[in-house]
Formats: C-alpha cells, structure tokens, sequence
C-alpha cells in the first residue's frame, strides 16, 4: 500500500482500526495522525473517528475517548466473562489506599499534610507508593512553606484507568450527611 | 437506636455490627477496631450507630462513648495511634467549653463543635466518594482494552543531529589536521564549493553545457554571478571539467574533465 | 448475561472475539474453554473459532494459531503504518560519521581519499552508505584520476535538515583555525 496512492475512507479507517485494536495504551489524535505521516487534517481524523466508533456500535468493543487518546474496549456485558480469564484477579487496595486517591482527585494539588488533614491519621508513606507506583499520582511541585513539602496531584494514567477524560468526569462529591439526616 | 451498616469488611464479609450477645475474641476485636481509618471513621460511626444530629452533636455522649472505645483498644493493647488520643483531648477540650457560660454576643459560628462538624462532613464526603472510585470498572478489573498483537517492524528514527554537532565535528578535524592551516575555508570559499557541486551535478545529467548557460545572469547577482565563475574556474583547477572552444568568438562549452585512460570512446 | 441463558452462536463468537481481542498473550483452548465456566465442548469451540476466522477473514485482523494459542493480529499490510506509532530512535551517528559529513559540507566536493586524507584514517564504506541512505550527501561526479573515485558532495535535502539556505549559512571556523594553530 503506497501513501500516494489514493485510499478511500474506508481504508483509512481501517488503519485507524488497526491501529487501535493493536495498541496497549489509548491513542492520541497526534498519535493517530503519524500512522499517515502527517498527510491528514485533525478535522478528517475525527470525521474518521467518529464514523469507526458508528461502525463498531453494535460490537463486541467499544471506542472511547479517555484522557490521553482514543482506545477500544470491550463492553461492559462481556466483563463478567473476561474475568474467567483472569482468575487472580489484581488485589483490592485498602480502604486508606482509596480514601487517599480521593483526597488526592478530589482536592487537588494536595501535601500530605493536606491529606493526612481530612483523614484526621498520619499517611502511611506505603499508601502513596502504592499510588505511585501505580502511576495513578504523582509530584506537581512543591509547596512554598517550611520544609517546601510535595504537591501531589493525580495523573493523566489515573484518569485513563478510570475511564475519564478529565476530573470534571469524576462522580459528583455529594454533600451525604446533609442529605441523609435532614 | 436504629444500626447503620459499619462500612467495613473482614476478611471479605461485610461486618455491619458488633454482635451484642457473644463473647469476643480479643483478637477478633481488634481486627474490628482496626477496621476503622482513624478517629473521625470511628466518630462517624459512633453518631450513625447512636443516631445523633451532626449538626447539634450531644459532646457529653459522643465524647463518653468515644472513649469507651478507646479504652477497648487499649485493653486490647492494640498499639493506638496518636492520633486517636489526639482526638480525645480535642473531644474534652470541646466538652468543656461547652459547658462554660455562654456570652451573649458570642455568634452561633463560634460554636465549639464547628470546626469537628466541618471535618466530620468532609471526611464522611471523601469516605463515600473513595467507595464510589473503589467500585467504578477499571482498566484491569472490570475493563479490557484491546491489545490485539501486530508484527513489529521497527521503523528505525534516524539520530538527530544538529549544527552544533556538525561544527563540533569540524572543529574536531580541524584540531587534529594541523596542516590545514592554509585551507582555512571562509563564507565565500563555501558559497564557491557549493557552486562547484551544484556545477558537477549539472554536468553530470547535461554531459555538455554551454559555459554562458552555466550562469543566470537574469535572475543572479553580481556576486553569484562571481562565485560561480570562482567555482568553475576552482573545478578546471582540480581538473574536474575541461573547457573548450573550437575557435575564436565560436561558444565555449564546458564538460566534465575525461581522463585520458578512460572515455576516448 | 447469566450463563444459564440461552445464548446463540453469534453471542458465543462474540464472547471469544471479546477476549481474543483484549488479550496481551494467545489463548490456549483451555484458556477460552473458562470462559464458558467449563460448560462447553472442546468441539463446539473450535468450530467457534473457525466460524470467527471466518467472520474476520476480509477485515483488518486475522485469527491465528500460534504455538500457544490463538491471536488476532493486525494484517501483514498495515505493519508499515503501525510501525510509524513507534518508530525507535537510533543511537547518535559515531564520530566517523559526523567528521566524514562535515568534510563533505565544508571541502566539497571531495573523494573519500581526501577524506581519508584529512582524517588521517580509512573511510569505513558503511560511514558513506549511512549518509547516503539519509539523504545528506550523494555522489556529483568522478574525479578523472586512475580509479575514477566518486567525488561526493551535499544535497539539498542536508541545507533543509539543518536549516540552512545555502552552504555559505555554515558557520566558519576561520578565528579558531588561527588562534588553534598558529
């Protein structure tokens, strides 16, 4: 297959496709528009895109938008199968894994002190290696005050793994108590 | 007194209660009192369990039973964290100042329980929406990406090199050809060697070009209209090209200079 | 879905594409038999299977059979576009290679015996080639001396990569050389 040639839309969404199905991580539209080597206007990628995502509407995988790209992914109604496959399934992190990753998405840029704040516990520094090392979050800068302590934020990673696009997707922070007593 | 779920689990079952009537294993109360992330977890708890208005928390109860839990975990000699006592000095501290006449002019905001009740709040927020993230499908559990296999061909990316690197590598030849100094080679001789290899690809295609064709005197310079003949000139010199005339006045031609081994064809 | 129901055969296909699809390694008939929690026969499944290859026979992935299993693998025609996703960076260019090219720039058009002269040592042919495969020096002529050695010189495609217009736009080196070497 030559570039020079011309190649219908058809073709060229199956270079996206191929793309796609075959990458680990989710693809960006820069990434996207390397697989023509630069002869593709962004407007046609997402024309392209948008008719992909049309085609496989009524299949096994679904294309979604996540923070950094573009990824396939098998619908939600095949996942109870999918898990078959993968019996020793990864272990749940620790509810203070969690509440932390929360404080951390939620309150943003955060120190530990932050953190340890609204827990009202000292962090465990195991819980943000955890984090980290899951790449969920990661260091921003510093806080200017003494002992200059970090600023952790959660990461583009994070986002993707949640199947966000951005943290205005989060699930809202509900006032609960409120509700719950009045 | 109506018993909220206690959002812990225990070795994988949900544990909603302390069952009233049975003897306890001191080490299955631990594990229970361990279940809870910290003083404000175990506060909250306390006012779900006993029902209590958070926004006009009784201090007397609350600190009472507070406490009573925390005697537990000692008894247990469950290694208490600091931050537990911490909370039952701020607790008393609380009670206290409750208990001192009320000036008139104080503000409802300065009531003593503000800043706790604000933390509880928070914290309960963050504790659900964490079980909320803790539920969500991720990639991993509960979300398959594709991840279909391709042969891969490495498409090797050349190395980038820049002016600097090609200077350096000058200066680099120049550092250790010392008998170079008589070919010290400035703008003008550069522009000159351009014109030679832009001459000898020309002759290479043309074989045989007439030497006034070999300038633009049109849309050239002066000054290029010079290096050009520098360059031509430069060429007969290292016997790259051999000019010819057959005549006087007839046109001269220029072509790439034949070595008399080769090319009497 | 419950495993209890009744699924037809485009369903089961479905549960298979899921998983091949979604899979880093190649599922083994054993694999693929978990999927359906041991509640299908061998038979049945590689019949599934080869209804699946089917399916997919003019589309961007076939169904293979390796040594371990089965996989999807993108068609052999699109590696050329997958292979720009993740081009690998190549080492620096050794020494030779970048004095044999600034002698070419600045002394053109040369010979590799003045080449060889002016480094001291043998022009290896595979410095020449490299610079050649990249575009960066092609061969003007020939020296008219026994051997006809090709003389070599700068292309325009070299002036466009380092960003110059013409040869004159290299930077000379005229103070050093005195201040060096007298």
């Amino acid at each position: 297959m030559d570039m020079t040639e011309v190649v219908n839309a058809a073709e060229l969404k199956n270079i996206l496709e191929a793309a796609l199905l075959t990458s680990h991580e989710p693809l960006s539209l820069d990434d996207l528009l390397r697989l023509f080597a630069g002869r593709m206007e962004r407007a046609t990628l997402r024309m392209l895109l948008d008719e992909l995502k049309q085609d496989w509407s009524q299949r096994t995988m679904e294309l979604v938008q996540v923070a950094s790209g573009y990824r396939f992914q098998a619908r939600e109604e095949y996942a109870d199968y999918l898990a078959r496959l993968n019996p020793e399934r990864q272990a749940r992190y620790s509810r203070a894994v969690m509440e932390t990753l929360a404080i951390i998405a939620y309150r943003q840029p955060v120190t530990r002190g932050d953190i340890e704040e609204i827990r009202g516990v000292t962090v465990n520094p195991n819980v943000m290696r955890q984090l980290q090392e899951r790449d969920w979050i990661d260091v921003v800068g510093q806080r200017e005050v003494p002992g200059r302590p970090s600023l952790y934020a959660t990461t583009k990673h994070f986002l993707d793994d949640f199947n966000l696009r951005s943290l205005a997707d989060l699930p809202v922070m509900e006032d609960f108590v409120q509700g719950e007593i009045s | 007194m109506i018993e909220t779920p206690l959002n812990a689990k225990i070795k994988g079952e949900e544990f909603t209660a302390l069952p009233k009537d049975l003897y306890i294993p001191p080490d299955a109360l631990e594990v229970y009192l361990e279940a809870f992330e910290g003083p404000l977890d175990l506060l909250l708890y306390l006012i779900r369990k006993h029902n209590l208005d958070i926004l006009d928390i009784p201090m007397a109860d609350l600190t009472r039973q507070y406490m009573q839990y925390v005697e537990k975990m000692r008894a247990i000699k469950l290694e208490l964290a600091g931050d537990y006592l911490l909370m039952s000095a701020m607790l008393i501290e609380i009670k206290s100042r409750m208990l001192l006449p009320k000036p008139a002019e104080i503000a409802e905001e300065d009531d003593p329980r503000a800043e706790l009740v604000r933390r509880l709040m928070e914290y309960e927020a963050i504790k659900l929406v964490a079980q909320r993230l803790d539920d969500m499908p991720k990639v991993g559990d509960g979300i398959s990406v594709a991840s279909a296999y391709y042969q891969h061909i490495s498409q090797v990316k050349p190395p980038g090199v820049t002016l600097d690197d090609l200077t350096e590598a000058w200066r680099n030849v120049l550092k250790r050809a010392s008998h170079f100094k008589h070919h010290k080679i400035g703008r003008a001789e550069l522009s000159v060697r351009e014109h030679m290899s832009i001459i000898l690809r020309r002759l290479k295609t043309d074989k045989f070009v007439e030497f006034t064709q070999l300038f633009d005197v049109v849309n050239d310079g002066i000054p290029k209209l010079v290096v050009c003949f520098l360059a031509i000139l430069e060429l007969a010199r290292e016997g790259l090209l051999r000019i010819t005339q057959q005549e006087a006045f007839s046109p001269i031609y220029v072509q790439i200079a034949l070595d008399s081994n080769h090319g009497h064809d």
